[in-house]
C-alpha cells in the first residue's frame, strides 16, 4: 500500500522561525514515515490556500498547517475539513470552523504578555521603554502588542513606552528604528521588540552607542538570539516551543489519518515562557547552538 | 456665399490673419511682431532660413503653442487654440516638421486616429478602416498594405502617409511644414497636383519648404521670414516668383547661383570602396525593408558619388549595409584593397567609414542630450584622453569652429538639440561626422530640412572633404541637389543599381529614365523572381 | 513586401499559427504539457479550476495594468489599494469599522454585498483617478505618483482596520469568492467576462486606439487632436476599478479583508502584463497576452507545488522560467514574422 | 525668459540658484528646517551620522541604479542580489556555511574581510552580467530580467544558508559597517567617495557620454559606433558591484548577513533615483540628483520616526511627500527655465 501523505504549510519561510518549523514537521513525518508535502504561504493568504487547493486536488491524508491568517485560512480549512481530510493547526488557532481535528499552539497575545511581564519583573520601580512591533498588519505582529499592551498599559505610571515603531520584522529596520529612537529619547531602560531579528538589530544599535545596560527582549527563541541571551546581550526572548507544536500536530494527524485515532485532547496548548540566562535550558533549540 | 466674399470679388477677405505675433524661448525670440493673411483658395509660401521661426507660427496656429503675444484672426474670429484640437475643429489641419504619426500603429490606424469607422454596435470596422485607407494612401502615390506598422515605413513613405492624412481630413486651411523634404520628384509632383486641386476648391495653404523650385512652381504669394522678423511679401505676377528674389529676401542680400554646377574636377583617386555582389536578405524585423539584389559599385578616393532612385529603391539600404548597421548575405566590400566585413556601425566607423543617416529623428539625434554630446558622440576618442576622461576644452573649440564653419543657431553648447531648428540639427549631425574625417563619408539625404545658404554651404563642405580624398557617397532625393555636387552618378531602383554616368553628362530626364525603368519590364523580373 | 500577410488570414483563426507565433502561449501549452506528465492528475478539471481561481485575483488587476502600461505609465500601488478597498467594502458589507472578527455570517448586519461591491469599486476608481490627475496635472512620473500611492493606501487601510483583519461576510456576497456557477468557478467567470470586456474596449472601440496612440506617441497623439489628459487619466481610474473588483473577490473568497493583502502583487501583475508581450515603452499589447502572463504565472506556481519542489527551489525555477518564457517568445519573433 | 543665464555664472557655484533649480534639494532642505524645529535634537550630529549611515547602504545601490536608469532600464533584482551577496560575503568571512550564530568575534576563523568583500563584490558584478547578458542577448527586457533575477537570488540565498542568517564577523570586518574616522561613520565614507568617482565617471568620462547616449537614443548611439550592448551589459555590471559592496557594508553593520536582507529595497532604491530627477526613459539625470533622492527618503523616515508618529500615518506621509517633493521639482522647472 502507498504511503500515506500529508501537508505541512507554514506562513513564510523568509522568517527562520518558520523555516525551523517546517524543518520539524519534515523531520516528525519521516520518523512516522509518511511523505510530506511542503507549502510556504510566502506571507500571502491567497498562496498559501492556494498550496491547500493543490494538496486537495491531490487527495493528501492530513494536513498540518500554521495559518498565516485565522480569518483568511479559514475557507481553505473549510474546505479541507468538508472533503474529509484532517487538519490540524499549528501556532495560531483558527476560529469558527467546524471539525478540525486538532489545535496545537501557544498563543502569541500569551507570549506578548510573557515578554511584558519578564521585562516588568526585571523593573520593578518602572522603567522607560521602546517597543519595535513587528511587521504592521500581520497576526503575529498584532497578537505580540496586543500581549505587550495588555500588561504594560494598566502599569501606564510606572512603565512608559516613549517609543513605539514598527520595525516590520527585520533585523537591519530594527538598526535604523532604534538608532533614531535612541537619539530622538535618549537611552531607555528596556526596549521590547516582536521578535528575535528585531532584537538583535536594537543589539547592535545600542552596542554602537555604548548603552550595553539596556535590557532587550526578543521573541522566538531562535538560535542567534539564545547565544546572545547567553553571551548577556539579551535580556530574554520568548520561547513558544514551535518544534514541540510542530511535531505533536505531526504524531496526531498521522495517527487519524492512520486508523482514524482521535486525539486525546483537541487542544494542546503549550505556555510560553521568557528564556533568560537563567533558564537556557528550556530553551528547545538549544542544542543548534553548539 | 458669405456677404463678405461677395463685396470684394476680386480679393476675397483672409481666411486667417496673423497679427504681429510674437514668441519668446527660453533666451531665444523665435518670432517677433509677425503679421501675415492667408486667403481661402490660395498657397501661401512661408519661407525663411533654418531657424527664422517658421515651424514656430505653424505650432502657434495649430494651437501646439500659445504666441507671446499678438492676435490671431481666423474667419473673422479671434481664434486662441489651447490644443491642437481646437485648432482641428475650426478646419485647420497640419502636417508638422517633426513627423507625428504613431509608431506602433498601422497606416490605417494613423490614418484613421480618432476618428476610426464604426461597424455594428458601434465598435471599430478595421476592414472598412484599412479599405478606406487604402484610398486614401493612393491618393498620394503610395501602395502598401494599411495593416503594415508605421515603425516599418522609411522616412518618404511616413512622411507621405501624415500627407494622406492630412488631406483625408475636412480643412479649410492646411498647414504644412517641409511636407516635401523626404520625397522625391515623383512624389512632389503628385502632391503638387493635389495641393492645385485643393486651391481651386478653395482650401487655404500654407507651405514651408527649402526647395525654392517647389515654393517658386506652385505658391500664390509668400511671406518670407528673416531671424523672427518679417522680411517681406512677395507676390505672383503674372509669372511664378523668381528664385533670386525669394533667396534676396531670405538672406537680405542678393544671391549668388543656387546651385553651381561642378566644373569637372579631376578624381584621380585609388578606388577606395569597392562593393561587389551586395545582396541582402529580409529581415523578419523589418520586413519592408528593400532587399539588396546583387550590387556592384566602386567609390574612387577623392571623389563625390550621387545615389539616386525613387523612394524605396534601396538606397538607403546600400548604405547601411555597407556601414555595418544591416546584415549582408552575399557579396565583398573591400577598403582600399582589403576585404572589410564590418558587422556593426562600430566596425565599419573605426575603418573609417561614416554614415549621416536619413532619419534624423529616429536614428541621428539624442534629443534631450546637449549639443556639445551629440556633436562629439562619434569621436569620443578624439576628445578623451588614454584614461578615458573627456577633454572638454578641445571638444568646444572644435564644435565651437564648427559652429562658425556651417553657421550654426544655437545658444550654447549645453542646450539640448531638440531646441534647435531642423537644418541646425542636421548640421550639428554633419559636424559629428566631420570631427571624425572618416576616408569614407556616406550622407544619406544630408540637406532633408536645410535652407538654401545652408545648403550650398554643405554643398561646398563636401566638395572641400572630397577634395581632401575623402570618398564621397551622397544619396539624395532632390535631383538638382545630385546634379551639382556629383562627380559620379549611379541610380538605383529596387535594390539594384540600374545605371551611371559622369556627372557632367547628368541630366535630370537621363536620370528621371534610370530611375524608373520600363514598370511592366520590372514586373515580369519579380516574377521571374518568385 | 512580396509575401504579405492577406488580410483573410487576419481574421481567421488559426490555432497553431497563433501558437508559433506567440511565445508565452507556446510556453505555456508546454508547462501544461510537461507539469501533465509528471504528475496525470495536473490536469483533473479541479486543479484547472483551482488555478483559475487563483489567477483571478491577479489576473483582474492585470486587465487594468494593460491599459496603464499600453500608455507607457505604470501602477505601483494595485497591491495597497486592493488592500484599501477590500477593507472599504469589509467596513461597507459589515455595516461599520467595529473590527468584527467572527466568521459567523450571521453577525453581518452591514449593507450586502451590492454595497459593499460598489464602494469597493468606486474607492478603487477614485484613488485611480486622484492618482491619474496628479500625474496628468502636477507632472509627477507614474512611478512616483503610484509608489506614493503604494504606501499611502498601505497606511489608510492599517488605519481604518487598525491592522487587524474584518472578516465574516454574508453568503451572498460569499458567493462571488466561492460559488460554482456550474463546475466553474465564480472568480474565473468573473475574470473571463472582464478579460473579454477589455479586449473589445482595447481591440474594437475608438477609446481603446487611443489608448494605444497615446502609448506609441503621446506627443504625436496631442498633436493628433487627442485629449491625452483625459485618457491618461482614464487609465488609472480603469486599474484603480479593477483593483477594486479584485478586493471584493478576494475578500469573498477569504471571507476576511486583511490589511496585509495584495503586498507585492504590483510585481505579480506587472509580470504577467509584460511576460504576455506588452511593452513598459507602452503602445504595444494585448488583453490576450495578459491573460496567457497571467495563466502562466498561475500554472507555473501551482504546478510546481503539485510536485512538491521545496519552496526556495520554486523561487530559482519560476524566476528562470519567467525570463525563459520571454526570451523564447522573442527568439520566436525574430524568426518568424508577424 | 528675459534673464537669461550667462555662460559664466554656470560653472559658478550658486547655492541659492541650485536650490531654486533643483526641486528635491529645496524639498530636502526644507524638511530639515521642520524637523529641527519639531526636536532640535534632530540635527545633532549623531543624529545625522545616523541619517548618513542608514542612506549609505540604499544609496551606493542606487548609484548603481543611476547608471541602470539612465540607459532606460532597470533592475528589481538588487534587493535579492543584496541578500545573495551578503550571503556569500558571511560564507567566506566565516569559511564555510556551517550556521555559526555566535555574535561574537571570536568565533570567526574565514578567510577575512577582504576576501569577504572582494567574493561580494564579483558575485554581485557577475550577476548583474549575466543579467545584463540575457538582456542584450536573449533581448528580454530589463524589467522581465530582473524580476527573474529577484526571485531566482532569493530562492539561492535561501539555499545556501537554508533560510537562516549567518552571524558573527571579526572586527576588521565590522568597521566598514560599524566604525568611525573622525566623528563620520565608515559607511557614509564609504558612499560619499562612490557618490563622487560615479559623479566624475558620469560627468567627465567618454564612458559616461556613452551612458547617456545609449539611454537617449539606443539607435542613434549604435550607427554612432557606440558598442551598445556592451554598454548595457555594463551597468548592470555596475549595479551589481554597488549591490555586493552594499551587501558587504550591510553584514558588517548587522553582524549578520540575513535571507531575508533586502526585501522591498529595489523600490526604495528605483524612488532615490527617479526623486534625483532621473528619468526612468533614460538619457536624463545624475549622480548629485540621486545622492538627493537618497538623502530625501532617509531624512523623511528618520524625521518621523524621531518625531514617534505612528506607524501607519507615516506611511501616509511618507507617500504624500514623495510625490509632493516631484510634483514641486516639475512645478519650479515649467517657471525657472535652464
Ligand atoms: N522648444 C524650443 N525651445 C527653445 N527654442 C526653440 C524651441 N523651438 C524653437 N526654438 C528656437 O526658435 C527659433 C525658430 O525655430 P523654428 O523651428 O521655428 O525655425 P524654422 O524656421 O522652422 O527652421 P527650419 O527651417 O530649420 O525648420 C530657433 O532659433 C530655435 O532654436
Ligand atoms: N532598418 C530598417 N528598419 C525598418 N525598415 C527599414 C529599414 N531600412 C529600410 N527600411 C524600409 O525599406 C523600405 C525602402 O527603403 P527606403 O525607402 O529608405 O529606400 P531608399 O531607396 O533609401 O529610398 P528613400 O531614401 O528615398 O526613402 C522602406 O519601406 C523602409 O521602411
Ligand atoms: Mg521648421
Ligand atoms: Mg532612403
Amino acid at each position: 500500500q502507498d504511503k500515506l501523505t500529508i501537508l505541512g504549510s507554514v506562513p513564510s519561510l523568509g522568517f527562520p522561525f518558520f523555516v525551523h518549523m517546517l524543518n520539524q514537521i519534515k523531520a516528525e513525518a519521516q520518523a512516522q514515515g509518511v511523505n510530506l508535502t511542503e507549502s510556504d504561504g510566502q506571507n500571502s493568504a491567497p498562496k498559501q490556500t492556494a498550496d491547500i487547493e493543490a494538496a486537495l486536488v491531490q487527495k493528501v491524508n492530513a494536513i498540518v498547517i500554521s495559518p498565516l491568517d485565522v480569518n483568511a485560512l479559514a475557507p481553505a480549512i473549510e474546505q479541507a475539513v468538508q472533503a474529509g481530510i484532517p487538519v490540524v493547526t499549528i501556532d495560531r488557532r483558527v476560529d469558527g470552523v467546524e471539525g478540525i481535528l486538532a489545535h496545537v499552539g501557544a498563543d502569541n497575545v500569551k507570549g506578548g504578555e510573557a515578554e511584558a511581564q519578564a521585562m516588568v519583573a526585571a523593573f520593578p520601580n518602572g522603567a522607560k521603554i521602546f517597543h519595535l512591533q513587528g511587521q504592521p498588519g500581520a497576526g503575529p505582529a498584532i497578537d505580540r502588542n496586543k500581549g505587550v499592551h495588555n500588561v504594560l498599559d494598566p502599569l501606564k505610571d510606572k512603565y512608559q513606552i516613549v517609543f513605539e515603531q514598527t520595525a516590520n520584522f527585520a533585523r537591519a529596520e530594527a538598526l535604523s528604528v532604534t538608532e533614531a529612537g535612541l537619539a530622538a529619547n535618549g537611552k531607555p531602560d528596556a526596549i521590547i521588540c516582536a521578535n528575535d531579528d528585531m532584537a538583535l538589530g536594537a543589539v547592535e544599535a545600542c552596542a554602537a552607542r555604548n548603552f550595553t545596560d539596556v535590557k532587550i527582549y526578543g521573541f522566538d527563541a531562535l538560535p542567534e538570539a539564545l547565544v546572545a541571551v547567553r553571551d548577556g546581550k539579551l535580556a530574554g526572548t520568548v520561547e513558544q516551543f514551535p518544534g514541540e507544536q510542530s511535531r505533536t500536530a505531526v504524531q496526531i494527524a498521522v495517527a487519524y489519518a492512520k486508523d482514524k485515532t482521535e486525539p486525546k485532547e483537541k487542544l494542546v496548548l503549550l505556555t510560553p515562557i521568557v528564556i533568560g540566562k537563567d533558564n537556557l535550558d528550556k530553551a528547545e533549540r538549544l542544542g543548534e547552538t553548539k | 456665399m458669405s456677404p463678405a466674399e461677395a463685396n470684394a470679388p476680386s480679393q476675397p477677405p483672409a481666411l486667417l490673419a496673423v497679427e504681429g505675433v510674437t514668441k519668446h524661448f527660453a533666451g531665444v525670440t523665435a518670432l517677433s511682431d509677425v503679421s501675415l493673411e492667408v486667403r481661402p483658395g490660395e498657397i501661401l509660401g512661408l519661407l525663411g532660413e533654418n531657424g527664422a521661426g517658421k515651424s514656430t507660427l505653424l505650432k502657434i496656429l495649430s494651437g501646439v503653442m500659445p504666441p507671446s503675444s499678438g492676435r490671431i484672426v481666423f474667419d473673422g474670429v479671434e481664434f486662441n487654440p489651447h490644443n491642437p484640437q481646437d485648432a482641428k475643429r475650426l478646419g485647420i489641419v497640419t502636417i508638422y516638421q517633426e513627423l507625428s504619426l504613431i509608431p506602433t500603429l498601422t497606416v490605417a490606424e494613423n490614418i484613421f486616429i480618432g476618428r476610426a469607422p464604426l461597424g455594428p454596435l458601434g465598435l471599430v470596422s478595421w476592414r472598412k478602416m484599412e479599405e478606406d485607407s487604402r484610398g486614401i494612401i493612393a491618393r498620394v502615390g503610395l501602395d502598401l498594405d494599411p495593416a503594415t506598422p508605421v515603425s516599418a515605413l522609411s522616412v518618404a513613405e511616413q512622411q507621405l502617409v501624415e500627407i494622406a492624412r492630412a488631406l483625408s481630413l475636412k480643412s479649410r486651411l492646411i498647414i504644412m511644414d517641409e511636407p516635401t523634404s523626404a520625397l522625391t520628384e515623383t512624389e512632389v509632383q503628385k502632391l503638387m497636383s493635389i495641393m492645385d486641386r485643393l486651391r481651386k476648391d478653395g482650401v487655404a495653404i500654407m507651405f514651408v519648404t527649402h526647395r525654392l523650385e517647389e515654393a517658386s512652381a506652385i505658391c500664390d504669394r509668400m511671406t518670407v521670414l528673416r531671424d523672427g522678423r518679417l522680411a517681406g511679401h512677395l507676390d505672383r505676377d503674372g509669372g511664378p516668383i523668381k528664385l533670386p528674389k525669394i533667396i534676396e529676401k531670405m538672406v537680405g542680400r542678393a544671391a549668388s547661383e543656387l546651385y553651381a554646377r561642378p566644373t569637372q574636377r579631376d578624381v584621380a583617386g585609388d578606388v577606395r570602396l569597392s562593393v561587389r555582389g551586395l545582396r541582402t536578405v529580409r529581415d523578419p524585423q523589418a520586413p519592408h525593408a528593400i532587399v539588396l539584389e546583387g550590387v556592384d559599385l566602386d567609390l574612387k578616393a577623392g571623389e563625390i558619388l550621387g545615389v539616386a532612385g525613387l523612394v524605396g529603391s534601396g538606397r538607403t539600404e546600400l548604405a547601411r549595409a555597407i556601414f555595418g548597421a544591416d546584415r549582408i548575405a552575399a557579396g565583398t566590400i573591400t577598403l582600399d584593397g582589403k576585404p572589410i566585413a564590418p558587422a556593426s556601425p562600430a566596425d565599419a566607423i573605426a575603418l573609417g567609414i561614416g554614415l549621416v543617416p536619413e532619419d534624423r529623428k529616429h536614428q541621428a539625434i539624442f534629443a534631450a542630450l546637449g549639443i556639445l554630446t551629440n556633436f562629439s558622440i562619434a569621436a569620443l576618442g578624439r576628445y578623451s584622453n588614454a584614461t578615458g576622461f573627456m577633454t572638454e576644452r578641445r571638444e568646444r573649440e572644435a564644435l565651437a569652429s564648427y559652429r562658425k564653419t556651417l553657421s550654426i543657431r544655437m545658444a550654447s553648447p549645453e542646450q539640448p538639440i531638440e531646441g534647435l531648428s531642423g537644418g541646425n540639427q542636421q548640421k550639428v549631425i554633419l559636424a559629428r561626422w566631420l570631427a571624425r574625417d572618416p576616408k569614407v563619408l556616406i550622407v544619406d539625404e544630408p540637406t532633408r530640412g536645410v535652407d538654401v545658404g545652408a545648403k550650398a554651404e554643405v554643398h561646398q563642405i563636401l566638395v572641400q572633404l572630397a577634395a581632401r580624398g575623402i570618398a564621397i557617397m551622397m544619396i539624395s532625393s532632390e535631383l538638382p541637389e545630385v546634379l551639382a555636387v556629383s562627380d559620379r552618378i549611379v541610380t538605383m531602383r529596387r535594390g539594384r543599381i540600374t545605371g551611371e554616368m559622369p556627372g557632367i553628362e547628368a541630366t535630370e530626364e537621363k536620370l528621371m529614365e534610370l530611375m524608373a525603368l520600363d514598370q511592366t519590364q520590372e514586373a515580369q523580373n519579380q516574377e521571374a523572381m518568385q | 513586401m512580396t509575401s504579405t500577410t492577406e488580410p483573410s488570414q487576419r481574421s481567421g483563426i488559426n490555432v497553431a499559427r497563433l501558437l508559433m507565433s506567440f511565445g508565452p502561449l507556446m510556453f505555456l501549452a508546454l508547462l501544461i504539457v510537461v507539469f501533465t506528465v509528471l504528475k496525470p492528475s495536473f490536469i483533473d478539471p479541479i486543479n484547472i479550476f483551482n488555478i483559475m481561481r487563483q489567477i483571478s485575483i491577479t489576473g483582474l488587476i492585470a486587465l487594468g495594468m494593460t491599459f496603464v502600461i499600453l500608455t507607457a505609465g505604470i501602477d505601483l500601488s494595485v497591491g495597497s489599494l486592493l488592500a484599501f478597498c477590500g477593507m472599504v467594502a469589509a467596513v461597507v458589507a459589515k455595516g461599520g469599522t467595529a473590527n468584527t472578527l467572527s466568521l459567523s455570517t450571521s453577525g453581518a448586519q452591514g449593507y450586502g454585498w451590492f454595497a459593499a461591491l460598489l464602494a469597493a469599486v468606486v474607492v478603487g476608481a477614485l484613488a485611480g483617478g486622484v492618482q491619474g490627475f496628479a500625474i496628468t496635472r502636477l507632472k509627477v512620473p507614474p512611478f512616483v505618483v503610484t509608489l506614493g500611492g503604494l504606501t499611502v493606501f498601505r497606511g489608510l487601510t492599517l488605519t481604518i482596520s487598525n491592522g487587524g483583519p474584518i472578516s465574516g461576510f454574508d453568503a451572498s456576497m460569499r458567493w462571488f469568492g466561492t460559488g460554482l456557477i456550474g463546475p466553474v468557478p465564480v472568480p474565473a467567470i468573473i475574470f473571463a467576462i472582464a478579460a473579454i470586456l477589455c479586449h473589445i474596449v482595447l481591440r474594437y472601440t475608438r477609446y481603446g486606439r487611443a489608448v494605444y496612440a497615446v502609448g506609441g506617441n503621446a506627443e504625436a497623439a496631442r498633436l493628433s487632436g487627442l485629449r491625452v489628459d483625459r485618457i491618461l487619466i482614464s487609465v488609472y481610474v480603469i486599474v484603480g476599478f479593477f483593483a477594486g473588483l479584485a478586493a471584493f473577490v478576494l475578500s469573498a473568497r477569504l471571507n476576511s479583508s486583511e490589511a496585509v493583502a495584495g503586498i507585492g502583487y504590483e510585481l505579480t501583475v506587472i509580470s504577467a502584463v509584460v511576460i504576455g508581450g506588452t511593452s513598459l515603452f507602452g503602445g504595444i499589447g494585448s488583453v490576450g497576452g495578459t491573460v496567457v502572463g497571467a495563466a502562466l504565472i498561475g500554472v507555473l506556481q501551482n504546478g510546481l507545488q503539485f510536485n512538491n519542489v521545496s519552496s526556495y527551489t520554486q523561487s530559482i525555477v519560476i524566476g528562470l522560467i519567467l525570463i525563459l518564457a520571454v526570451a523564447f517568445d522573442r527568439w520566436l519573433k525574430s524568426r518568424v514574422r508577424r
